[in-house]
């Protein structure tokens, strides 16, 4: 038997070297295509805003094949499902470059899991706009090849920050998931507490998978008079904790959460129960920003979706549109004429104007909203505010 | 160490186990001969087994000794006994029904025999009790009669001096039994101890030199088949009074 | 089994060796990754084979020698500056000593309590290295120096399954492994049979969780990130599971060929279906676990292709 | 009751007390402690939180405790059918709505529908997977159960993404006097675990069948003999199981978030619950699950971090609780 067994997996094993023989490199690729390749989160966690930005991708592939496609090249979308794991993504993201031999390469959704997919493209100098990610840690390991487009992490919780200063809150408590986002979204908050004389009474990370009782933790929050909760949190976990606040009926002068109350979801399930928390936004739906596009962009996404576009689809959308003038600023697909492209050209997006500094970072200025009768309205930096703030918000008691 | 006349094999004084206040051995005290086939005997629940459990190390005794080659077993682990040359088997039995016969046998075989020759000594055992044409069946696979013949080579394997027998005329034919007490007799020839606890009275009163019985945990009679069959305890034991 | 049938063995394993040698030089990145991945899975299906499949004691929570060799390895490299061979032996090191730490209470107890123990202790160390932020650096993960080392892990994996074949096969062809076998059929008659069962699942429940902690340094050292999350996932222990039970469990050949033939099946054929991949994997679960309780070297058995048992 | 076992049982309850003691010890060291009026109502609000959490663990937990006394199965999948049971309240909740009517459906009243379906779903898993494998090897049980498990998380995933839902139900706060305040959802949530686990402990104790699970439970072997249809018997309680934990789920939904792999945490928290509690003891399921509510909501209150450090608790508890005395608070050793 032993023998039929040990035939069997020579045959297996050797069944995948047919595979593996190609050398032949991109440019030349027959039926004149090029193939734009990616991994991101169609399934697990983070399906949702990565699902958000696998949209837009496919939105723009299908207007540059309209418009000609990129240098003449058809233009061919791979998209693999890295569910929401890390590792995979590293694996398939290997597979794109040294096997599928893509031209173009996405970005996958998620800080951490661009960190770790970044040591790939930087070992095959594959240059990638990393619309799913906004630690600057990422930028801070010295990379050459990965440009961003969002404001980063660290200044999410900068215009609440702010906010807190100018109706003088003293004692401030930061909550958020232990995962490589909301850390550094922490640690920026943590400066910005510093610079701007705001004490930081309770600082805790909490497990990534939790059961979604933050009572005990507010209540700690509580006993340490906390005048104002910045919690950098997703969907569930800022859920959770506006509802207990009220539960509570804890008083604070507002709470503020980094990606939940982006998410159109958030005001229309908690209805009165989100109203006035402040959130985070690297991009709005509305025209006063001013950005070249943003309508066309907004209808062409509705009327595919049938949903608005938030600023995940947005920020996608905007790195495609970065790929499409640096190819042709480089005028091919070598990977080193496109990462200088990427790194020296100015361009101006629906999300905003991208240019990047030496470590490949651009100086996009996100927004802080206040939702308000279940609308997001930007309330910072002041010259976009639509609305002037309502804080501290009112107590629970006398809504 | 207590002095244990050389004619006694095992040497059992005033062993006492209680489990939660049933008194399941209570202070019996039993020399079993050495190269002798001896019965133990007594009623349901009399605490047969229980000193068998015990004197294998599968229980621990709550005081008392069990004297062996001038050794004392109480507190031993079971592999501990088993390693002193004292094997046992099972009342109900406790073969292993997802390995072969040949596997079962090789399980048991001592692990200062070079492997060469414990397979040997299990091919040998397996053709004494006729098995050698399963050798490469389950254990489950067996027919009753046949696991307890298992069970009895198995317990030969390291070529025990005591062999502690559980009921081994238990749910198998006549013509079976006939073979494993022709064995029995022939392990007796060879000048092992064996102990057998048995229900069945022709086997005991036919093939023991020396019976002791058992009642309450506590043993009423000891003595050669002709000397119990009269003793008016053990009547009253396994009938009542009348 | 004579000693010709053994030298034939180590003869198909020569050959075997020989391929897996060449193999690296004659294929791309990804591929060589790849074959890297199902080493990987080999060695960790065979391990939890010892523990498991010999003794019949559920490791449900195997993925914590993994995880504690990767962490171990990742600190080691991306805090310490080692080079990342040496960190495999710490990796091994530290496996051992959790499975002396986790084993000498655990396995104690039996049945699917020891199960659920297990699942416990592997789960409270995800949580415990999450927490302990200033050796592990938490949620964040480690991010270890960006080097390409396809062909170095490469070999280092083949090493260690060619390591964790051969144990197998002396476990599974020796009175050592028939008495852990005879723990896993009846663990009294088991003691009673001169068997020193607590020292015996001792040394199985150890000698597993050495190949998985150095399998997880190599894994660390090829993704070149890792996070607690995705180092103890119970997946993972459940993946080498199903490929043992797959295989076919108490068998050497068995856990390798359920590796081999279910990882290739997952990433070849599974992954191009998202949602579905997973729901025919729990799919496949349910019908191995509940009709094929030998595995494919029990078909094998039943249709005659195979003698019974494991030494002959 | 020997020597050793008393032993055990002070040795157990020394643990227990120790597992409480550690969160004060470690509030009091770092800090966390403020030794006046305020912070003791604090305290007491927390306590009172985790005992209302605890109520709806203990009906899980008991869900999963039947399951694990009657057929010595570990069903992995228990958190699964919470997490389906929030869905389907979900569901039902919204339907009205998307049939344009405009109003929701009560989640609490949905029960009356979502109770059955879980019912039948337990039922059939049972009957379709699982009774051909009950008393063989644990292994089987385990890998089947997970494996309903990772394919009903697959399929609600498929069917409605992995989005995060919450119903706010009864948002408001609770006032118990000035100071102490607990979520009304909470309270309700409570009250309900309470009914519900009253009845199924009624159901036990009184009813036919509920003694012929019991009886089942103790030994199907004499139970058998005893003219009780034991492969019904298992049918019953794994579908009064999944029922209970179904249940669990819709007083998730009212009070958390939820998406489809939420499971998980629940399932956990059952095993903590049954291993604490004892294997098949009813009042020692709703005992444990109370103990570990309110230790888990002093950790969280008192312990610097002490949030990423709650799961440690129910992980501490189950390994803790199985060394030192494996049948539990309240169980009879097995022979």
């Amino acid at each position: 038997m032993k023998q039929h067994i040990w035939g069997m997996l020579t045959v297996l094993l050797g069944a995948t070297l047919p595979f593996s023989g190609s050398t032949v490199l991109a440019d030349h690729r027959s039926g004149n295509v090029v193939l734009v390749g990616g991994a991101i989160s169609q399934t697990g966690r983070y399906a949702e805003p990565a699902g958000r930005q696998y949209n837009s991708v496919k939105l723009w592939v299908d207007q540059v094949n309209q418009r000609g496609g990129l240098l003449g090249h058809k233009v061919l979308l791979t998209m693999l499902d890295d569910k929401s794991d890390t590792q995979t993504a590293i694996k398939l993201y290997e597979k794109l470059i040294t096997e599928d031999k893509v031209d173009l390469l996405v970005g996958p959704y998620s800080s951490g899991i661009t960190d770790a997919v970044a040591n790939v493209t930087e070992r095959y100098h594959m240059p990638i706009v990393a619309y799913g990610a906004a630690s600057a840690d990422i930028w801070e390991r010295g990379r050459k090849y990965i440009f961003a487009v969002n404001d980063i992490a660290e200044n999410y919780q900068k215009g609440a920050a702010h906010l807190a200063k100018q109706i003088g809150v003293k004692r401030i408590a930061i909550i958020g998931e232990d995962s490589l986002f909301p850390r550094m979204s922490r640690k920026g908050l943590e400066q910005w507490a510093k610079q701007l004389g705001l004490q930081v009474v309770v600082a805790e990370n909490y497990a990534t998978q939790k059961q979604g009782d933050y009572t005990a933790l507010l209540q700690k929050i509580k006993a340490q008079r906390v005048e104002a909760i910045f919690s950098n949190s997703y969907f569930d976990d800022a859920a959770a904790q506006i509802r207990q606040l009220r539960e509570m009926n804890y008083d604070v002068k507002f709470f503020a959460s980094t990606v939940g109350p982006g998410l159109p979801r958030f005001a229309k399930d908690l209805g009165p129960t989100a109203e006035y928390v402040l959130g985070f936004s690297q991009w709005e739906p509305n025209l006063s920003l001013g950005h070249p596009g943003m309508k066309e962009f907004i209808d062409a996404y509705k009327a595919r979706y049938g949903t608005e576009p938030n600023y995940h689809s947005a920020s996608a959308y905007a790195s495609m549109q970065v790929f499409e003038a640096a190819v042709k600023q480089a005028g091919s697909f070598d990977r080193e004429k496109l990462r200088d492209a990427l790194s020296t050209i100015q361009v101006r997006t629906m999300f905003g104007t991208y240019k990047v500094d030496e470590k490949g970072m651009t100086n996009h200025e996100g927004l802080t909203f206040q939702i308000r009768n279940g609308k997001r309205m930007i309330v910072w930096p002041p010259h976009l505010a639509e609305v002037k703030p309502i804080l501290p918000v009112p107590k629970w008691s006398e809504r | 160490m207590g002095a244990q006349p050389p004619e006694i094999a095992l040497d059992i004084r005033d062993l006492r186990k209680n489990f939660g206040g049933i008194r399941a051995v209570d202070g019996c005290s039993l020399a079993f001969p050495r190269g002798q086939i001896s019965g133990l005997i007594g009623p349901n629940g009399s605490g047969k087994t229980t000193t068998f459990n015990l004197l294998t190390g599968v229980i621990a005794p709550d005081s008392g000794a069990i004297y062996y080659n001038g050794d004392n077993l109480a507190g031993l682990k079971p592999y501990q006994v088993f390693r002193k040359g004292i094997t046992r088997t099972f009342q109900i039995t406790r073969i292993y029904r997802e390995m072969t016969v040949f596997e079962n046998m090789l399980s048991a075989s001592r692990l200062s025999v070079p492997e060469r020759q414990g397979r040997a000594r299990a091919e040998e055992l397996m053709a004494f009790v006729n098995l050698t044409h399963l050798r490469d069946e389950y254990g489950g696979n067996l027919s009753y009669g046949q696991q307890k013949l298992l069970e009895f080579a198995r317990a030969l394997m390291p070529d025990p001096d005591v062999i502690l027998l559980d009921e081994p005329a238990a749910g198998i034919n006549r013509t079976l039994l006939a073979d494993l007490l022709t064995h029995i007799h022939r392990l007796q020839g060879m000048g092992k101890t064996i102990v057998i606890i048995e229900h069945d009275m022709n086997v005991i009163m036919n093939h023991c030199a020396k019976i002791f019985v058992m009642d309450y945990g506590l043993k009423i009679a000891e003595g050669p088949a002709q000397e119990i069959q009269r003793n008016e305890q053990v009547i009253t034991a396994y009938f009542g009074h009348r | 089994m004579t000693s010709r049938e053994h030298l034939r063995y180590l003869a198909y394993l020569g050959a075997f060796l020989v391929f897996l040698a060449v193999l690296p030089f004659q294929i791309g990145v990804y591929y060589r990754s790849f074959v890297m991945f199902t080493m990987m899975w080999v060695v960790l299906a065979l391990s939890w084979n010892i523990i498991s499949g010999y003794t019949g004691y559920i490791s449900f929570g195997h993925v914590v020698f993994y995880g504690v060799g990767s962490y171990a390895s990742a600190i080691l490299v991306a805090d310490h500056g080692w080079p990342w061979i040496p960190t495999l032996l710490v990796g091994a090191v530290v496996g051992l000593a959790v499975a002396i730490l986790i084993g000498y209470p655990v396995l104690r107890l039996k049945g699917p309590y020891f199960a659920i123990a297990m699942l416990g202790a592997a789960e409270g160390t995800r949580v415990l290295v999450t927490v302990w932020d200033s050796l592990t650096h938490g949620g964040l993960g480690i991010n270890l120096p960006n080097v390409e080392n396809s062909m170095e892990t490469y070999f280092a994996m083949l090493a260690l399954m060619v390591v964790t074949i051969l144990v197998s096969y002396w476990v599974g062809h020796s009175r050592f492994g028939i008495r852990l076998n005879a723990i896993r059929e009846d663990e009294l008659a088991a003691e009673a049979l001169g068997v020193n069962t607590t020292l015996y699942k001792m040394a199985a429940f150890s000698l597993s969780a050495v190949f998985p902690a150095i399998a997880g340094g190599i894994q660390a050292n090829k993704t070149l990130y890792i996070n607690p999350d995705g180092e103890f996932l119970l997946l993972i222990t459940i993946t080498m599971t199903l490929m043992t039970m797959f295989g076919g469990k108490g068998t050497v050949i068995g856990p390798i060929v359920g590796a081999i033939l279910l990882y290739l099946f997952q990433e070849v054929v599974w992954v191009k279906f998202p949602f579905f991949h997973l729901i025919m994997f729990g799919a496949f679960l349910i019908l191995v676990a509940r009709f094929m309780p030998r595995g494919i070297v029990g078909l094998f058995i039943a249709r005659g292709w195979a003698r019974k048992g494991m030494v002959h | 009751m020997e020597q050793a076992e008393i032993r055990r049982v002070y040795l157990l309850g020394a643990f227990i007390v120790a597992a409480f003691a550690t969160p004060f010890a470690v509030g009091a060291w770092s800090g966390n402690i403020f030794y006046d009026r305020q912070w003791l109502m604090d305290l007491i609000t927390v306590c009172l939180n985790g005992l209302l959490q605890g109520g709806v663990y203990a009906m899980y937990g008991v869900g999963l405790t039947l399951i694990f006394g009657v057929m010595r199965i570990i069903n992995v999948a228990h958190g699964e059918i919470v997490m389906l049971g929030a869905y389907l309240t979900w569901v039902l909740f919204n339907a009205p709505e998307y049939l344009g009517l405009g109003w929701h459906l009560d989640p609490l009243l949905t029960m009356v529908i979502t109770l059955p379906i879980a019912f039948a779903l337990g039922f059939a898993i049972q009957k379709v997977l699982l009774n051909a494998v009950v008393g063989g090897p644990e292994l089987t049980p385990l890998l089947i159960t997970f494996g309903v498990g990772i394919a009903m998380i697959n399929l609600v995933e498929w069917i409605f993404t992995t989005d995060y839902h919450t119903i706010p139900y009864q948002p408001d706060a609770f006032h118990i006097t000035e100071t102490i305040f607990v979520g009304k959802n909470k309270i309700i949530s409570f009250a309900m675990a309470l009914a519900i686990s009253l009845g199924v402990f009624l159901f036990l104790k009184l009813h036919r069948l509920g003694k012929a699970i019991r009886a089942t439970a103790q030994n199907p072997e004499v139970a058998m003999v005893c003219g009780i249809d034991v492969q019904r018997i298992y049918l019953v309680t794994f579908g009064l199981g999944a029922a209970l934990a179904s249940a669990g789920g819709a007083l998730v939904s009212i009070q958390f978030g939820f998406n489809p792999e939420t499971g998980v945490q629940y399932t956990v928290v059952a095993f903590a619950i049954i291993v604490l509690g004892g294997r098949g003891h009813y009042l020692g399921a709703m005992l444990g699950a109370v103990l570990l509510a309110v230790l888990e909501n002093l950790v969280s209150f008192m312990v610097p971090n002490g949030s990423a450090m709650v799961e440690m608790a129910a992980y501490t508890m189950i390994v803790g609780v199985l060394l030192i005395r494996p049948q539990g608070l309240l169980g009879v050793k097995e022979t």
